[in-house]
């Protein structure tokens, strides 16, 4: 069987490397978007693995409704990727620069 | 008392500053109309306080207490003793002619000058009057901010430079007192300063919070190392913020050092009076030398005070030595009363020689005192004036200049003959840049056709000029019913201070507490 | 599962705000605009159209209902709805009311920039509304999930509105530095919250509180989870070293958007920390408060120095936020009841404080030109002393000055830091305060000493704008010479 | 529970076998015989004009957008759905009002031409 | 018989369980090809294929070995690996989607309570097929098609899950059997009739979500040649090809579970009791799922092919908007036990 702390360890790993994708990314802003997405993955698989091992539904329902976030966050994500495309005919994260102090 | 006289003194000038504010522009005679009105309304007022004190005891008195911030245990308590009732007299006089001098000469915008004068003569009043840690505190700092924005508007070409100097600098030293006050009030439980006059502190305790006041007031006297603001601020005010600077603002800092860092912390006092008397010295004896050197007539000026300011300070700090020998609380007393007397005649003083220079400015354009000379031939009305003030700064028997340090040199003589020596120098030094200074500026022949065109004083300038010198000349003849007003309470006050006010595990005997920790210091 | 129809009246305001968002998306989209072409105005100027300003007052007018409704409902007992997933408490009114307000007078400063850039369309309006919804509803959150759902509401409607100019590509950007930094942040809470879950088995404050006081530090999932929560709230705060995404986002977005996100989500924030912190994980105040003070210290001397260094005000704004999180972050640190108040009642003069500071950016910048450079500040008291008084105000306000409510704040704080002997800390506060006086006191200087700029037009606002500002104003005043309303207010919410 | 899954894993591998294995009986049985105009990618007989990775219309990005929201919608319909009669009048009014602001949205979607595809 | 099944190891069972579904199934679909051929030769009046075998039986077969002996062709610059790839993530679901498919009561491979989800969660997986098919293809008439195929089939899935939650709510269940056992009663009480807005936008949704006739404008011959399999050639094709009408049977299979009771009988049980043709079974079953695949190839020889903008209007603005109304009415119905459907 299965140990919860397996399933921890994976939702962490796969925390660790979205968290990680965002910061050493510098490329690609689509990258970043995918990473948040999988950080909301990996939370949801701490849920669900301690809804389970806890018998109770409440995490279950929480990942129904980050789920739904997580798609709103994209779509909004996106959206202003495409805002951004339009006024710079770029996603490259190093050629945004225009706000320095 | 029916009629609460303190809040009146305090609001009503802040409600007249806010009336002729709203008043606008446009309408500017009925403005300083206006203004002049609730300056002498409010003067008569504070005269009330001066009639109605009782000067036979150091409680508080025309006390009104009121919840403010329940929660907090901060009170609106007002309540004026001998020491603090002279100066918002003073305060309350020298407003009058601050917006007499006002009158004509400021063009930009002034019934915003007059409102910020006004409101600061509340304000200034309030410091006074505080009891509560709090309230003296917000009056501290609001102070700041007309005179911020006076410096900063209506200054000189270098305002803006001075006005932030200023202010950072005050600001600086009364942050760290904000900390001490907090702090006291976590022991007190209350922010009511005679709670603090009460309370009992440790040793190390007592010692950061001297500290703490002590950057705050000594910034605001100014003193040594920390008092290059003020010639910078008095060089670009305008000859009204000048006036208050010199009258009030630094006065506020001497109050300070009576009202809290005596009282509330007598053993780190006495540890540390030493610094307090040295750095007086170096003030007295230091600015006085670069006083001569200054070409600049405000900067003169300046110098003088803050040498004038090491006076006072010397004499307030002079308790510890004196309490050494039981029989000199006398000269404590002395010491200390000769330092009121101080700050109140400088006020009368300097804020007189500022309106001097203003005179001047006004018709010239220029405090150079290469660019004078010759004055008297066309303005002899001025000349006298000038020569008088000139008189009275450098300490001349007869004016009030003199008193203060009379009794200022006397009592430290009864402490140390060596530090009196030091201190008497200010009499050649005083003497020397003040005369110095008239003799070029006044006297010789006309220098230029600039000083051949001068108009002599106008009635404005006459009145203000002249009841300024009334008012010195009537104190230096006769001091006593200034000295009188404070007897009691500064009595009271070096009984404070030589209190030892160390919890018992800390006290090690000190029995004969100040006077014997001192003595080891002595040379 | 028990339903109640009293408990859809305890969450009226909320219901209040969506309704008007609903309607006044639909009213927009069924103005149709070439059949009302608008009116021209003297100057040439196109006015909106009659029904694009009801979008406005249908705005303004549902944020009113709402507010009376708080004020209706609020007060007595606490009251735990939908299975303990919302709460309405003395906190909950009082947040609420203030969030409401602070939305107020960001809506009707609003109005003039958006009027000229012929941006007043409903979906500003629609996503305002929004997000002040997702505040309201992490304000009365009883429940990790509902404070979870309210902060993205927000924060989703927060990240549109930055993005609102389409065609700026610094508000593009800034907008997309905020989205992924914001939605790390939630990450973040959210991996925190999946341990808190894990580890008490609940989400809902009450019992996570009682499983926390059970287990104690001992449970290394607990503290691992607060680890996160922490780093998220000090993501949502923008707090150092966690504030990346603060001075691009304010320089960068439109003024009216960063006057929506620099004010009232600080409020919704502090509701974030009070109910996670406080309410849900009192029991490890131990170990938040040394992550806290780092916070705290870091970004009062981090925020108040970079801001030195701004020549955009709102970049510098971006900043002083900054630092006024780490004073803020003191009453919490302090874990009394005094000091939470405390820094509840500086986070709601903060909010009053930065509504009014970006109000009169927008003011200055409704002719057409986006003031944001200190210089365009120049000269205001001879352009308009009124609202030159009001800025002074505000700066004085934020640098602490008596006799001023910023003064208050900070001393409120500072008590509560000497409370629990962190002497040190205080003194750290103040130094940095000083320091953080000088930019402000930079931002009177331009106000007051310097001439206005030749070709500086006379600042004509409508006579809302200006009563708003002066209530905005003249409140920095009054709360700060009698701040004991207010103080009672938070001291009756914590308790 | 997990026991009821098995079936439909095997399920799935052997439909992928089932998948793959004629790929690989025309991989090996068919010819092999490239040249550069058979592997030249299809277009109306003319040579390729650009990349055939272009950009194009913004509206697919908009469809994108709106499928995802409205099934995530229906991802909450499912539960509800199943458990509609247990829980009762609540939980359909519950709906009524969710499903009445995902009307406002469409709506809104609708009049702002995010719908229209000329 | 039962003893000895029982008897043999658990992976053997579903092996054996797995092939009695695949096999005819493929056969079938095999056939649907031809059967098409047919049934449109018929419509359009010819004969359609004859050739092979006894009146063209052996039709399939033949077209099976040509493409076998194709060459797969592989354009260059295409993306080698989700090219070939592509057509394995088209047949995959619609295959997979059989194993929880109850062909009678209690014949099942595998008996999940989230059988619905899972055939709604497979299902949609076949768009990322085409979709991958298009990109790697290198070809800009394989993306346009891809593209276009993608936003149909999104769009038609939203109506068609909306369709399904009736289903569900009606049904109060995810297990198909439970559904279908939800239906008993006759003809009049299966879901089509309270249902009936919805079977009508599932029914429509199938068609457009197989990219059939008359919504094929993804690989319109005459618009963007073959759409986004226009690079494909031999075993690649045909791969594309099987899961299409696959998904037709799919869909044709489901329609009838769900909105036509499935394996019951149309008549009441009290006429018929266990009657073995009368009665409850597969043949119903069957009968309707052959019913359905007939009405799929009466369409495609009947109707024009619709514009584009016209399926996307079709999709969106009618039949999201049916079914919410739809989703509502069938919930305040079972909430208020509307009659005679939900009276119990």
């Amino acid at each position: 069987m299965i140990a919860l702390s397996d399933y921890l360890i994976l939702g962490g790993l796969l925390f660790a490397i979205a968290v990680a994708g965002i910061f050493l990314n510098r490329k690609n802003l689509i990258l970043i978007l995918m990473c948040i997405e999988l950080m909301l993955l990996a939370v949801n698989i701490n849920f669900v693995a301690f809804a389970h091992f806890l018998g109770d539904m409440t995490g279950q329902v929480f990942v129904f409704f980050i789920l739904t976030v997580a798609a709103a966050e994209s779509a909004i994500g996106l959206a202003i990727l495409v805002v951004l495309f339009r006024n710079r005919r770029t996603i490259n994260i190093e050629d945004l620069d225009a706000l320095k102090g | 008392m029916i009629l609460p006289l303190l809040t009146l003194s305090i609001w009503l000038p802040i409600i007249g500053g806010l009336v002729v504010l709203a008043n606008g522009e446009q309408e500017r005679t009925l403005g300083r109309w206006m203004a002049l009105v609730f300056a002498l309304l409010t003067f008569a007022i504070s005269l009330g306080l001066w009639i109605g004190f009782d000067p036979t005891t150091a409680e508080m008195q025309f006390v009104e207490r009121a919840p403010w911030i329940p929660s907090f245990k901060a009170e609106y308590f007002l309540g004026v003793d001998g020491i603090s009732m002279p100066l918002i007299v003073l305060t309350t006089f020298v407003t009058i002619f601050v917006v007499i001098a006002g009158w004509e000469v400021i063009d930009y915008k002034q019934t915003q000058y007059l409102a910020a004068f006004l409101i600061m003569e509340g304000l200034m009043v309030g410091v006074f009057s505080a009891l509560d840690a709090v309230l003296f505190y917000v009056f501290w700092e609001a102070m700041l901010i007309p005179m911020f924005i006076i410096i900063g508007v209506w200054g000189g070409p270098n305002r803006v430079y001075a006005t932030i100097k200023f202010f950072l600098y005050t600001f600086l030293g009364s942050v760290f007192m904000l900390v001490a006050l907090i702090y006291l009030y976590r022991q007190a439980g209350s922010f009511s300063i005679l709670d603090f006059h009460a309370l009992k502190l440790g040793f190390t305790a007592q010692l950061l919070i001297f500290l703490a006041f002590f950057i705050a007031f000594a910034v605001k006297v100014p003193m040594v190392p920390v008092h290059t603001w003020l010639p910078d601020a008095h060089v670009e005010a305008p000859t009204g913020g000048s006036v208050i600077l010199a009258a009030i603002m630094l006065k506020i800092g001497g109050y300070g050092f009576l009202r809290f860092s005596l009282p509330i912390t007598p053993d780190a006092s006495a540890e540390l009076a030493w610094l307090v008397i040295a750095l007086s010295l170096i003030a007295i004896i230091y600015i006085g030398l670069v006083a001569l050197v200054q070409d600049d007539l405000k900067k003169l000026i300046a110098y003088s005070s803050i040498a004038h300011m090491g006076f006072a300070t010397l004499g307030f700090f002079l308790v510890f030595a004196l309490a050494l020998r039981s029989s000199a609380v006398e000269g404590a007393v002395m010491g200390i009363e000769g330092g009121m007397v101080q700050m109140i005649s400088h006020g009368f003083i300097s804020g007189a020689l500022f309106l001097c220079v203003g005179v001047l400015y006004d018709r010239i354009h220029s405090r150079r005192i290469a660019d004078y000379g010759g004055v008297v031939n066309t303005m002899p009305w001025f000349g006298a004036a000038m020569v008088f003030f000139a008189m009275a700064n450098a300490g001349l028997p007869g004016t009030s200049g003199f008193v203060g340090e009379f009794m200022v040199i006397l009592a430290t003589f009864k402490a140390n003959f060596w530090w009196a020596l030091l201190a008497a120098t200010t009499l050649i030094l005083a003497a020397a840049f003040t005369l110095w200074m008239v003799k070029r500026v006044i006297f010789g022949p006309v220098k230029n056709d600039k000083i051949a065109a001068l108009q002599d004083l106008d009635l404005r300038e006459r009145i203000n000029l002249g009841a300024l010198g009334v008012v010195v000349l009537f104190f230096g003849l006769w001091p006593a019913p200034l000295v009188e007003v404070m007897h009691a309470s500064v009595e009271h006050l070096v009984a404070q201070a030589s209190a030892c006010k160390l919890p018992e595990a800390e006290r090690n005997g000190c029995v004969l507490p100040i006077a014997e920790r001192v003595a080891t210091r002595l040379p | 599962m028990s339903f109640a129809l009293e408990q859809l009246f305890s969450i009226l305001p909320e219901m209040a705000i969506l309704i008007s968002a609903a309607l006044v998306l639909m009213v927009d989209l069924f103005d149709d605009q070439r059949a009302n072409p608008g009116l021209v105005r003297e100057d040439g100027q196109q006015s909106a159209s009659p029904r694009r300003g009801f979008n406005h007052s249908l705005t303004l007018l549902g944020l009113m209902l709402a507010l009376g409704l708080t004020g209706f409902i609020g007060g007595g007992a606490p009251q735990i709805l939908f299975d303990g997933h919302l709460v309405r408490d003395a906190f909950t009114d009082l947040l609420r009311g203030s969030i409401l307000i602070v939305g107020i007078l960001a809506f009707v400063y609003i109005r003039p920039w958006l009027e000229v850039r012929s941006l007043l369309m409903g979906e500003f309006y629609a996503l305002g509304l929004l997000a002040l919804l997702g505040m309201l509803i992490m304000v009365s959150a009883n429940s990790f999930l509902a404070l979870y759902l309210g902060l993205e509401l927000q924060a989703l409607a927060l990240y549109a509105l930055v993005a609102f100019e389409r065609d700026s590509a610094r508000g593009a950007e800034a907008a997309m530095k905020y989205f992924v930094l914001g939605a790390l942040g939630s990450g973040l809470l959210l991996y925190g919250i999946s341990m808190i879950y894990g580890a008490t088995g609940s989400i809902v404050f009450g019992p996570v509180a009682e499983a926390v006081a059970r287990q104690g530090m001992d449970n290394a999932v607990l503290v691992f989870g607060l680890v996160f929560l922490v780093i998220g709230i000090g993501f949502k705060f923008g707090a150092v070293p966690f504030h990346m995404w603060v001075p691009d986002v304010y320089e960068g977005g439109p003024t009216p958007a960063i006057l929506f996100l620099s004010s009232a989500p600080k409020i919704a924030a502090l509701a974030l920390a009070v109910r996670i912190l406080i309410e849900a994980l009192s029991s490890l105040h131990p170990d938040w408060q040394g992550m806290l003070m780092i916070l705290s210290v870091l970004s009062m001397g981090l925020g108040n120095l970079v801001a030195i260094a701004q020549s955009n005000i709102k970049r510098m704004l971006g900043y002083s936020a900054i630092s006024h999180v780490g004073f803020l972050f003191l009453g919490l640190l302090s874990g009394s009841e005094q000091g939470y108040a405390a820094a509840m009642f500086y986070t709601i003069v903060y909010a009053v404080m930065a509504a009014g500071s970006f109000g009169i950016l927008l003011i200055l910048s409704y002719q057409g030109l986006e003031a944001e450079r200190l210089e365009d500040l120049k000269g205001l008291n001879d352009r308009d002393p009124w609202y030159a008084a009001m800025m002074a105000l505000i700066m004085f306000a934020m640098a602490g000055v008596p006799p001023t409510v910023g003064f208050m704040a900070k001393l409120l704080v500072l008590e509560a830091v000497v409370r629990i002997d962190l002497v040190w800390l205080a003194v750290v506060a103040v130094f940095f305060s000083i320091i953080g006086a000088f930019y402000y006191l930079r931002v009177v200087k331009c106000i007051y000493f310097d001439p206005p700029p030749p070709e500086a037009p006379p600042l004509n606002t409508s006579a809302g704008v200006r009563t708003a500002m002066t209530l905005n104003g003249l409140a920095l005043m009054v709360l700060g010479i009698y701040p004991s309303a207010l103080l009672s207010l938070c001291q009756a919410a914590i308790r | 529970m997990l026991d009821h899954y098995l079936p439909i894993l095997v399920f799935i591998l052997v439909v992928m076998l089932v998948g793959a294995g004629p790929l690989v009986l025309g991989y090996l049985l068919g010819p092999r015989r490239p040249d550069v105009a058979k592997d030249s990618p299809y277009e109306c007989g003319f040579e390729a004009f650009e990349h055939a990775r272009m950009k194009f219309d913004v509206r697919y990005y908009l469809v994108a957008i709106l499928f995802i929201i409205f099934d995530l919608e229906i991802a909450f319909l499912f539960p509800w759905a199943v458990a509609l009669v247990d829980v009762g009048a609540y939980a359909f009014w519950s709906m009524a009002i969710f499903l009445g602001i995902l009307v406002v949205g469409f709506i809104y979607e609708w009049k702002k031409g995010a719908l229209e595809w000329e | 018989m039962i003893e000895l099944w029982e008897d043999l190891p658990r992976l053997l069972q579903i092996l054996l369980g797995i092939a009695a579904i695949l096999l005819p199934l493929l056969a079938l679909v095999a056939y649907y090809t031809y059967a098409e051929r047919k049934v449109i030769g018929y419509i359009q009046i010819r004969i359609g294929p004859n050739r092979v075998g006894w009146r063209g039986l052996l039709q399939p077969i033949a077209d099976a070995v040509k493409l076998l002996m194709k060459e797969i062709v592989i354009p260059t610059r295409a993306d080698k690996t989700l090219f070939l790839l592509a057509p394995l993530i088209a047949i995959v679901p619609a295959l997979s989607v059989w194993a929880v498919f109850p062909f009678d009561e209690g014949l099942v491979l595998a008996d999940i309570n989230a059988g619905l989800l899972y055939i709604l969660a497979l299902s949609s997986l076949g768009v990322y097929g085409i979709i991958i098919a298009g990109w790697s293809s290198n070809s800009k008439y394989a993306l346009l098609g891809a593209m276009r195929s993608a936003a149909q089939m999104v769009a038609y899935e939203i109506a068609m899950g909306f369709a399904l939650v009736g289903v569900l709510v009606a049904a109060g269940s995810l297990n198909l059997g439970a559904i279908v056992e939800a239906q008993k009663g006759h003809l009049f009480t299966w879901f089509w009739l309270p249902l009936l807005p919805l079977f009508g936008v599932y029914l429509i949704s199938g068609v457009a979500e197989t990219n059939r006739a008359p919504f094929d404008v993804a690989e319109g011959e005459s618009e963007i040649v073959a759409g986004f399999h226009v690079e494909y050639s031999g075993m690649a094709f045909a791969v594309f090809f099987l899961a299409e009408y696959a998904n037709m049977v799919l869909i044709s299979a489901l329609t009838a579970l769900m909105f036509f009771g499935g394996w019951l009988s149309p008549l009441p049980h009290t006429w018929t009791g266990d009657h073995w043709l009368l009665g409850d079974g597969f043949h119903w079953l069957l009968l309707k799922t052959f019913f359905f695949m007939f009405l799929f190839l009466w369409l495609r020889a009947t109707f024009p092919r619709y514009r584009y903008d016209q399926i996307m209007r079709l999709g969106w603005k009618v039949f999201i908007p049916i079914t919410i109304v739809w989703i509502l009415v069938v919930g305040a119905a079972v909430i208020y036990r509307l009659p005679p459907w939900w009276s119990v």
